[in-house]
């Protein structure tokens, strides 16, 4: 074993430094390593703009959280895990009140909260709208404090290390020299964050490739409802950079090409001049960026070089409320669009932007492996149901990376030292990475183009709308892109921050969660939140009410299962926005 | 507006080269094109070779710095049509060293980012008790509104720290300022900004701690007050107000402790 | 905990202190007695006149702070030029020793010449 | 700064450039900078001629007399012209930069940087002001 700790942790966004402090103080003498591909302040959680939802409002509940939670993600949320993550949220953002985070306060100094889709009371914490920004720096910051925690910055994880049924560390390569090495740990913690890279139009950023959900696949670990992917109604055409739903919060409208306040259309309210919550622009994202396909298709959208849009209307909010509760969103559109919301429309159209499904576990973070922990994006513990509501999943990564963290700690520190398949299994992935990757000569296709056909596919295949007939076409060429990924020959064969290594191994974890997802899909033969069949439009409750567990054999074959829902006190109703 | 651009890349190869070289790549000219979106086209079409780092392509994660043109740029907001019609310069982030290509080693700067103790230090006495990460109590659909420790803090006292707080550690300033290029002992901008940054917050007590730290010679003395670390900055941090500020209070806090040996805070 | 003793604050305080003074004074004094006059563009003071004004206990004290802060300014400045711009960090202590030796021995000069002989 | 490790498989040698002596020509606002600082040498120039002008009076009349003659030689005039220029820089540069390093606070409320400088400015004249009528007013 080249290095080794008590507790690994596997990504170091929000989710994961949020699990080494929990481990750090659950038990001081526990080391813990924090390997992440990026600087861990260059982690995707630093992109999150609108805010974090949690109870704090005396005219608000925790009930209330857990019902717009349950019904914003159409029942198919654990509602076990949604009541403590609402009753754990509070305390979470509070204490990282106390770790220095900027939370825009009220002039008498206390936490302000504002609106957010989906959310009946005001309940969005916020620092302006870079919350991610600050959240993560905050976190990153607060860790430097623990001796204990020990970094592997830009140190990238190609497999994890099994054996005796259990986890024992992960092999990883230390980019700037080439270096692989084992990484022993007694528990390992994945928070390596979403897969939105999957698709080709997207407001996550260039790391977001599933590594860690495909770790986990071919450990042999399922992942939990990978069918449901969030589309963000609101981003900038071209680069896919997201517009806030706080703008939308904020009193912003979408308009067709007519300046026609088109949400009025698809049940979702009436158009009111200023915010109302749960109705029009203020409704769920999957609804909203479903009534986009509609206007496309009814040919009320406007067409420009990247496809159509509709526009982000925040003129009448005025130079000095965009400047204050906006700041980043005016900053994006006049350096990215050199466009100015003061005074002009932003054009927007919807992005893949969140993965619903994850790593399966359970309410502490446990995988079905043992010693293996997931949280954050990478993992699914089934809050988020059918689609996640805005500003919850900043929560989510402290509250989940937090129960996490003690998890595997508590685990640590009764387990035993790694056994000696260890290192034979270290050896091969070296073997592994440099004979079938790095100095491999003799291949024909590229890495850029595969991604290019297999980001196509999925978007073409498994977007906001999907059939029967697509999904069972792409599983089949996902698989040809499997086969025809192991005839790559990289044109990089240098140790040193070789990123072409990377971007291979990323797409061969991407190609895993894109079949995955298309599996999932397919027999999921309902329509349910952010997964809309138009082969089977209705929610079909008697078959569905349940997660798809999907596994992978060593073969490579999938395996799909159902697990059901656990309902606690909010039986399945209807989905009512602005009415 | 021509259609294409050039790009002049600087090259670095460790295996091969003991220099850099210079390529040239020539890529499409688009309106919404950042240098990031020519240097990814040639990585994907032209040259997979190529090494830099990028991640959010949305000026906020900080990892896409490099020399534009001779100016130290976040490459990601850069825009190729603001170049034309070219060539454009593409270089490392200067006063670092160079690993490859486009990609500096930056451990140097991840160090002293610890160095300046960037996290609350609260007060001696009042350790607080729920630090363990244990859950408090909170009743089911009951408010936690009113029993809460939160920290009071007017968005006036907010304001006094808001604006370093907005450090994205793009390490533009430290490719711009001279002082570190000369003598990379020098602790340098955005480090002291983040002091600052902490020094200033209401609900720290660490100052003191941290002028320990700044107040040597590799700290906030080291500076010149070029200038050139704000002119960098693309977040408006401002770390040269931020290391001058920090001079005058080190300076009177020096001259409080020589003037009242004992009794200063 | 342990208070190091560094001179730096000190001697940054002494460069501020004179980096105001001389920019509030200097500019009209070079202007007035080292262009304008000597240019007869305006006549110069008259002897008596001029000796009235200096032997003016604020004048004199004025001129004592501007003379050695500046002393000081330039001494702190001009060593971190030669860091900087010539690169002989190597010469630290002999470049100490040069620029502030001179900004005390000048101090020293001014006081007598202000105070002592006028 | 010196040694550069040879390249072995898991050490890559990293370039590290070397700033030259000159780099203060490399750029426009380097080059500021650095005659920002010289400034400072005309101050203590300015010094030593003020001195030189004190002890004259000092001494008598003729003494007074002959530091003004020599003080209209060309080549005394152009280092004093000079001095003036670069005086004047740094007093332009002091004091815009003056509110960058310190937070003026009226009535709680933070000062605007336009008006900081503004105010220094104003103070300024009004100094030279009173400097020229106590030298020749009288
Ligand atoms: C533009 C945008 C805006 C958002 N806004 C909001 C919002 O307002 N409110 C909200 O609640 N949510 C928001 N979200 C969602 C939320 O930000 C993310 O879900 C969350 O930040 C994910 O955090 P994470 O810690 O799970 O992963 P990340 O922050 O993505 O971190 C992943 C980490 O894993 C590491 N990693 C990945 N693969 C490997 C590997 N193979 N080897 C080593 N390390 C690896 C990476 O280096 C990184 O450190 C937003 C998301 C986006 C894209
Ligand atoms: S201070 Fe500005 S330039 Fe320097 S690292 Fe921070 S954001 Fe980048
Ligand atoms: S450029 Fe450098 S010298 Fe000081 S003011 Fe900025 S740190
Ligand atoms: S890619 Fe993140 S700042 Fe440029």
């Amino acid at each position: 074993m080249d290095h080794s700790h008590d507790v690994v942790i596997v990504g170091g966004g929000g989710a994961g430094l949020r699990a080494a402090i929990a481990v750090a103080e659950t038990d001081p003498r526990l080391s813990v390593g924090v390997i992440s591909k990026v600087y861990p302040m260059r982690s995707h959680t630093v992109s999150a703009e609108g805010g974090a939802a949690a109870v704090i409002r005396p005219d608000d509940s925790l009930d209330d959280h857990a019902y717009d939670t349950v019904s914003g993600g159409d029942w198919l949320c654990d509602q076990d895990a949604v009541e403590a993550f609402v009753a754990e949220a509070p305390q979470e953002l509070f204490r990282l009140e106390h770790w220095g985070c900027p939370w825009s306060r009220e002039p008498d100094g206390r936490i302000a909260v504002r609106p957010f889709g989906g959310m009946k009371k005001m309940r969005t914490w916020f620092a302006a709208d870079k919350t991610g920004f600050h959240l993560l720096h905050t976190l990153f910051q607060t860790t430097l404090k623990y001796e204990q925690v020990v970094r592997y910055d830009e140190w990238f994880v190609t497999r994890l290390i099994v054996g005796d049924g259990r986890v024992h560390g992960v092999v990883a390569i230390e980019l700037r020299s080439g270096r692989i090495a084992a990484i022993g740990a007694k528990a390992v913690i994945l928070c390596a964050g979403g897969c939105g890279r999957v698709y080709p139009f997207t407001t996550n950023a260039n790391i977001k490739t599933g590594d860690a959900m495909a770790l986990a696949l071919r450990a042999g670990a399922p992942l939990k409802d990978m069918e449901f992917v969030q589309y963000h109604p609101t981003g900038l055409p071209f680069t896919g950079i997201l517009i806030t739903e706080a703008a939308r919060a904020e009193g912003g409208r979408l308009i067709n090409k007519d300046g026609y306040r088109y949400l009025q259309d698809y049940d979702l309210g009436v158009p009111e001049p200023w915010p109302v919550l749960r109705s029009m622009e203020l409704g769920p994202r999957d609804r909203l960026s479903q009534a986009f396909v509609h206007e496309v298709e009814k040919g009320r959208t406007t067409d420009t070089p990247y496809g159509p849009v509709v526009h982000l209307d925040l003129r009448h909010l005025g130079r000095t409320t965009i400047n204050a509760r906006l700041p980043f969103v005016r900053e994006l559109c006049r350096e990215y669009e050199r466009i100015d919301p003061v005074e002009d429309l932003i054009p927007v159209r919807p992005v893949v932007h969140y993965m619903m499904g994850g790593v399966h576990t359970d309410i502490d973070g446990a995988t079905s492996l043992e010693g293996l922990y997931a949280a954050g994006e990478v993992a699914c513990v089934s809050i988020n149901g059918a689609n996640r509501l805005g500003s919850n999943s900043l929560p989510e990564l402290l509250v989940f990376g937090r129960r996490a963290g003690q998890a595997a700690a508590a685990y640590a520190s009764g387990a035993g030292g790694p056994g000696p398949a260890v290192r034979a299994q270290a050896d091969d992935e070296r073997h592994r990475l440099e004979h079938d990757l790095l100095f491999k000569t003799d291949g024909h296709e590229h890495v850029s183009a595969l991604r290019q056909e297999m980001q196509d596919l999925m978007e073409d295949s498994a977007g906001i709308y999907r059939t029967g007939d697509s999904l069972a076409k792409a599983a089949g060429t996902l698989r040809e892109l499997r086969e025809r990924f192991r005839d790559t020959a990289l044109g990089d064969h240098s140790r040193t921050f070789n990123t072409q290594l990377t971007a291979a191994l990323e797409l061969s974890f991407m190609l895993d969660v894109a079949e995955a997802i298309v599996a999932c899909a397919l027999l999921r033969e309902e329509s349910r939140g952010a997964h809309q069949r138009t082969d089977f439009p209705a929610r079909d409750d008697q078959r569905f009410l349940a997660h798809s567990l999907i596994y992978r054999d060593p073969g490579g074959s999938y395996r799909v299962e159902y697990l059901p829902v656990t309902i606690t006190r909010w039986p399945p109703g209807e989905r009512v926005y602005g009415r | 507006m021509p259609d294409h651009i050039t790009l002049r890349v600087t090259r670095y190869r460790p295996e091969e080269d003991t220099e850099p070289g210079i390529q040239e790549y020539e890529v499409p000219l688009r309106e919404e094109w950042a240098v990031l979106d020519g240097l990814n086209h040639v990585k994907d079409h032209l040259d997979a070779t190529l090494s830099y780092r990028w991640s959010c392509r949305m000026g906020i994660c900080g990892s896409c710095g490099m020399t534009v043109n001779g100016e130290p740029k976040l490459s990601c907001a850069a825009f190729l049509a603001d170049y034309a019609p070219g060539p454009v310069r593409v270089e490392p982030l200067a006063n670092f060293p160079v690993i490859r290509d486009l990609v500096v080693e930056i451990g140097d700067f991840m160090s002293k980012l610890a160095k300046v103790k960037p996290w609350i230090i609260e007060e001696p006495q009042a350790g607080r008790g729920d630090e363990a990460g244990g859950d408090r109590e909170v009743g089911r659909g009951g408010l936690v509104g009113g029993d809460t420790d939160e920290h009071l803090q007017t968005p006036a006292e907010m304001d006094e720290y808001h604006q370093f707080s907005m450090c994205i550690n793009c390490m533009l300033c430290y490719a711009a300022c001279p002082v570190y290029g000369l003598d990379p002992q020098f602790i340098g901008p955005a480090a002291i900004a983040l002091a600052q940054r902490y020094n200033l917050d209401s609900r720290d007590h660490g100052a003191a701690e941290r002028l320990d730290v700044l107040s040597q010679h590799d700290g906030i003395w080291g500076c010149t007050f070029v200038g050139e670390c704000t002119r960098a900055c693309p977040k408006d941090v401002d770390p040269a107000g931020a290391i001058q500020r920090y001079k005058l209070t080190a300076a009177t806090e020096s001259l409080k402790a020589f003037l009242l040996p004992r009794g200063a805070k | 905990m342990a208070r190091r003793r560094s001179p730096e604050p000190y001697l940054w305080l002494l460069f501020s202190a004179g980096g105001v003074l001389s920019a509030l004074l200097m500019p009209i004094l070079v202007l007035l007695f080292g262009v304008v006059i000597p240019l007869g563009w305006i006549s110069p003071p008259g002897h008596e006149d001029l000796l009235g004004l200096l032997r003016n206990p604020i004048t004199r004290i004025v001129l004592f702070a501007l003379c050695a802060l500046s002393l000081c300014h330039w001494a702190h400045r001009f060593r971190y030029t030669l860091y900087d711009g010539l690169r002989i960090k190597h010469l630290n202590e002999l470049i100490i020793v040069a620029c502030y030796g001179v900004a005390i021995i000048g101090s020293i000069m001014a006081g007598y010449l202000l105070f002592v002989s006028l | 700064m010196t040694d550069r490790p040879e390249y072995t498989e898991f050490h890559p040698r990293w370039y590290r450039p070397r700033m030259s002596t000159y780099w203060w020509l490399r750029r426009r606002s380097y080059l500021a900078f650095i005659l920002r600082e010289l400034s400072s040498v005309f101050v203590a120039w300015f010094v030593l001629y003020l001195l030189l002008l004190v002890s004259a009076v000092g001494q008598g009349a003729t003494a007074y007399r002959r530091f003004l003659d020599w003080s209209a030689t060309p080549w005394l005039l152009a280092v004093n012209l000079m001095a003036f220029v670069f005086i004047a820089f740094h007093a332009v540069t002091w004091f815009n930069l003056a509110p960058q390093a310190i937070v003026v606070r009226l009535r709680g409320r933070r000062v605007q940087r336009r008006r900081i400088v503004a105010s220094i400015h104003l103070g300024w004249i009004v100094l030279s002001v009173l400097v020229i009528w106590l030298v020749m007013g009288r």
